[in-house]
């Protein structure tokens, strides 16, 4: 992790929270809209923690307020992690692991409510969290640098553009430039002191940019093939990062993705508690289980629980943008924007299910969707 | 697993607006039994039948209930009316029957947004009820109440309808019902919503009979009875026929509500249709003497009013027996077996009023 | 300067009212008066709410109850009683199974009259509550002791 | 059967005005016969006590001899059988609603003076 990326991981964990809560607003702004009413405004997230802050608590039992902390740290860790372009199975687990204390922190109250809205949030996390597993591997099967062919085969394909490596997803231009010691040399975009300065452009546009060294890669100078092995296994965001961009995948790496990434999508609604799956608690609670996770909690510890989740709508705003990342920074941007308001707007137009038909919707998803489109990254297009 | 845990269903509770307790005897989620106890809002309504006279307990039998207000205050002046022989002019039934259609669309509507909230539909919610809030300007404007209407004392209607205002309220019903369908719709075809509704809290029908069973909850199981075939006011003059559905599931309930909805339109085009100029009321003077029952067709289902007056200005005994009342037997027994999850969606689906069955 | 005037939350109870406040109560978080433009949300959980919002009048089984939310809820908070009937029992004062208004159990802050009450009359009552809640949370943090919880005398 | 009935519904809600009335600041117009509040005009009055006893919940407190006439408007339940039953007029219905208190204020109304010791030739009924 060099500086840059360590500077972008501090600063989104001051800034989540903000853009969270931002999003949080807007979010409210638009539903309410969507219900044709005026809505509260902008800031109102923002109004509800402080004043949750100044307010007394009440706890039931003393675990219950240290499991919120942890569960806050750990999604901010999660989130954190991310923005430094750190690994995206850690992130995952961080995530699920800050869940996990939620839940713990619901169970402890023994509260009849909390409890059934705690077993609830166990079951989402049995709906979503293969899926979501299964998004980190097709984006590191595709821009994750790649499991590269073995060295001694290369497959070779033509794409009419020049000669690249199959493993290299279509378009990457990085690539290219390595097509000359296509036998021998990795995969792994190639440093610009070790190649042959025949696509001066793509080497020096990797060369300057010190996303290399960001994400991991065999540093400048070192011998590629030496560094090959990790370099060519790595969850990491910033290599994904750095090869959707670097690589100019563009909307291939989404199209490669779409399986995947319409299963993301559908996971989504259950990870941002909207509306057909918003079982474990929803943003109003007029539910058979009042507010389920976060009944018993109450004054700062839920004012936490709150920023907790901008925390997390954040990374997984971020995750969205990950599809997108082949992308120009503003269409992607919009992109994300675009896949937030379809959120909204499916939470507007359907009911709660129930959970049997929440963890069968979602495993169906994850098969046909996510797996097959996994199987075709796996055979098809090595 | 297969620990028991007893769920507090309410009387606070955010799918309830009304204190009804459900005691929820659940097996991880499945509903095993559920006991219901009542008496939040018992408020002692009858009993003021001894202390307030007989004019006076239209205004007291309104608030029975603030949702079919009306219909309340209807019954009540039916009953002594009948008991009095009182004539009430044609022009003050055909009112009445509007302001009651009124409060049937006004109550269906409010209910399906409640039954909304109850599966978590939360934009279906606020539509339904923005809907009602233009059927509710309607009745401010005719009335003057919002919710208790005031409007019906024995002898007839304390209120008439102009022929200009009359006018605009067929316009703006006719662009409400327009409106209507959108949310309609969404109750009946949208697929989240089937998923919920379809197939949830059977009744078969001769379990409907057995349990006693009343109104939309009644006729959603195929069973054709609408009290306003009875004939009370002047309803024999108005075409229509009770709205039957055959499934006797949450969605057959829902509906039968629906298409009332449309039905109570229809009817009153059909009294503003064949309404004459005339009289509202007639003069009642004279104290009550004898018994009668009247029974009449509430939103929620049959309602009776039984008065027996003893040649005093007070009533001897005043009683009503409402729909919700009848409908909680048939609720214990489908709340048998089901998930949690379904709870809200039946107690809401007969439409349980509470501080009707209470009073 | 204090966040409760601009994100307050109610709870609302129905003690023993005919629904006509009750369905107003609701009319208020619809499209049309919107009370969310306030930043209020209707919480249904008495831990996360600030206003106590109670319709109809006190009667024998529901006395309890009140009691038992007022007492779950956080300081500060404040209790709106809305229409007749939560004020003085209106006209079911008479009726023997009726305590009286919401006063006779708990300290009422605002007093809504209206039978039933508008939506409108109830948006007042609840921005003149908020004036109240204000007060109150001022005086905790000015360090003043939490008020103790009320007790029903059996 | 259809995925997202609603979200017509809801795109065209984006786009078009909110149906909110925003109330303390837009008051809607008034609707003539809204019964909002008892309104009493003591000129007019004669303290005949018919509207007490009209009175369905007892809000309304007459005092013949004393002249005073005495309304709690937390008690009154807006029916308008006082305003039906009063001969002079002197009763209305505003269409405004009532203010909320803070205090219960218990017999709240106007008190008079009798200005002319005419006796009382109220117009019984």
């Amino acid at each position: 992790m060099n500086t840059t990326w360590l500077l972008t991981g501090l600063i989104a964990l001051v800034a989540a929270p903000v853009l969270g809560g931002l999003l949080a607003g807007f979010d409210r702004i638009l539903t309410a809209r969507m219900q044709g009413r005026v809505g509260p405004p902008l800031f109102q997230p923002f109004y509800d923690v402080f004043k949750l802050f100044e307010k007394r608590g009440v706890s039931v039992s003393h675990f219950q307020n240290f499991y919120i902390v942890c569960f806050v740290l750990f999604t901010a860790f999660a989130t954190g992690l991310f923005f430094a372009g750190q690994d995206l199975l850690l992130v995952v687990f961080a995530l699920t692991a800050g869940g996990v204390f939620l839940v713990l922190g619901a169970f402890s109250p023994n509260s009849p409510y909390s409890t059934i809205g705690a077993e609830r949030e166990l079951l989402q996390m049995l709906a979503y969290e293969p899926m979501l597993l299964i998004a980190v591997m097709g984006l590191y099967l595709v821009a994750g640098t790649a499991i590269g062919p073995t060295p001694a085969a290369p497959a070779v394909l033509d794409t009419g553009k020049a000669t690249t490596i199959l493993a290299c997803p279509p378009g990457d231009t990085n690539r290219l430039s390595a097509s000359n010691q296509a036998a021998s040399v990795s995969s792994a975009p190639v440093p610009a002191s070790n190649t042959v300065a025949s696509n001066s452009t793509v080497a020096a546009g990797c060369g300057a940019t010190p996303c290399c060294q960001e994400a991991g890669l065999p540093a400048c100078g070192t011998p590629a093939s030496k560094t090959r092995a990790q370099a060519d296994r790595n969850f990491k965001v910033a290599t994904i990062l750095h090869n959707a961009r670097q690589g100019g995948m563009g909307w291939r790496m989404l199209l490669n993705l779409s399986g995947i990434f319409l299963g993301f999508l559908f996971i989504l609604t259950i990870k941002l508690r909207k509306s057909p799956f918003d079982l474990s608690t929803s943003h109003h609670g007029h539910q058979e289980v009042v507010k389920g996770l976060t009944t018993e909690f109450s004054g700062k510890t839920l004012a936490w629980i709150e920023i907790g989740h901008w925390y997390e709508n954040i990374l997984l705003m971020g995750f969205v943008w990950l599809f997108f990342s082949g992308l120009h920074p503003a269409v992607a941007a919009a992109l994300v924007a675009a896949v937030y308001f379809l959120e909204i707007l499916v939470d507007n137009a359907s009911a709660r299910l129930k959970w049997q038909t929440m963890v069968k919707a979602a495993w169906i998803v994850t098969l046909v969707l996510g797996v097959s489109n996994l199987l075709f990254l796996f055979y098809f297009n090595r | 697993m297969g620990a028991r845990t007893i769920i507090p269903f309410g009387p606070q509770h955010p799918v309830l607006p009304e204190p009804i307790h459900l005691d929820l005897v659940l097996e991880d989620e499945k509903v095993v039994e559920a006991i219901p106890s009542i008496g939040f809002i018992h408020r002692g309504l009858e009993r003021l039948a001894e202390k307030k006279d007989i004019h006076e307990m239209a205004y007291v039998s309104e608030r029975i209930c603030g949702i079919c207000s009306f219909t309340h205050g209807m019954g009540y002046c039916t009953a002594i009316e009948a008991v009095m022989k009182i004539d009430v002019p044609e022009r003050g039934h055909y009112l009445r029957m509007i302001w009651s259609e009124m409060s049937r669309i006004h109550s269906h509507l409010l209910w399906a947004g409640l039954l909304a909230d109850g599966f978590g539909f939360e934009n279906l919610f606020m539509q339904s009820w923005r809907l009602r809030e233009r059927i509710l300007d309607l009745i401010e404007e005719t009335t003057g109440g919002r919710v208790i209407f005031g409007s019906c004392k024995i002898g007839g209607s304390r209120r008439d309808i102009a022929d200009d205002v009359m006018a605009r309220l067929l316009k703006e019903l006719a662009s409400l019902e327009k409106d209507c369908h959108a949310i309609t719709d969404t109750f009946m075809e949208d697929s989240t919503v089937a998923k919920r509704t379809r197939g949830v809290g059977v009744i078969a029908p001769d379990d409907a009979i057995a349990l006693g069973a009343v109104g939309p909850m009644l006729r959603a199981s195929g069973v054709a009875s609408d009290s306003r075939s009875l004939g009370y006011a002047l309803y024999p003059e108005l075409s229509f026929a009770p709205i039957v559905e055959k499934d006797g599931d949450c969605w057959a309930r829902t509906a039968v509500r629906v298409r009332e909805i449309y039905q109570s339109f229809d009817l009153i085009r059909q009294c503003a249709a064949k309404m004459k100029p005339g009289p509202v009321d007639v003069k009642v003077s004279g104290n009550p003497s004898g018994e009668y029952w009247a029974r009449l067709e509430q939103p929620r289902g049959e309602v009776i009013y039984y008065v027996k007056g003893n040649g005093t200005k007070n009533l001897e005994r005043y009683r009503v027996r409402t729909p919700t009342f009848a409908n909680v037997p048939p609720l214990v027994h489908m709340l048998k077996n089901i998930d949690l999850a379904d709870v809200p969606v039946i107690v809401l689906t007969i439409d349980p009023c509470i501080s009707c069955t209470e009073r | 300067m204090s966040f409760f005037k601009k994100s307050p939350w109610l709870l609302h109870y129905d003690a023993s009212s005919c629904n006509g406040c009750d369905i107003e109560v609701l009319a208020c978080l619809t499209p049309v008066y919107d009370v969310e433009r306030f930043g209020i949300v209707n919480t249904g959980n008495p831990k996360h709410a600030d206003i106590l919002v109670i319709t109809g009048s006190v009667n024998e089984p529901t006395r309890e109850v009140i009691l038992n939310l007022y007492n779950q809820m956080p300081h500060p908070k404040v209790v709106v009683a809305v229409g007749v009937c939560a004020a003085t029992g209106g006209i079911f004062r008479d009726t023997y199974n009726v305590l009286g208004g919401v006063d006779t159990v708990l300290p009422v802050d605002v007093y809504v009259p209206g039978c039933a009450a508008r939506p409108e009359a109830i948006i007042d009552g609840v921005v003149k509550a908020l004036g109240i809640l204000e007060t109150k949370a001022a005086a905790l943090k000015a360090g003043a002791a939490e008020p103790a919880a009320v007790e029903g005398s059996k | 059967m259809g995925l997202g009935k609603l979200s017509f519904t809801a795109l065209k809600g984006v786009f078009s005005k909110p149906a909110t009335r925003r109330y303390p600041f837009e008051a809607r117009p008034p609707i003539a016969k809204s019964r909002g509040r008892i309104h009493f005009d003591d000129g007019k009055c004669t303290y005949c006590s018919l509207c007490e006893l009209k009175c369905p919940p007892d809000a309304i407190k007459v005092d013949r001899q004393g002249r005073v006439f005495a309304i709690d408007h937390l008690l009154c339940i807006l029916c308008g059988a006082c305003v039906e039953a009063c001969q002079k007029g002197s009763l209305s219905m505003d269409a405004k609603h009532g203010e909320p208190w803070t205090e219960k204020q218990k017999l709240s109304w106007h008190t008079e003076a009798p200005p002319k010791p005419s006796g009382d030739a109220a117009p019984k009924a």
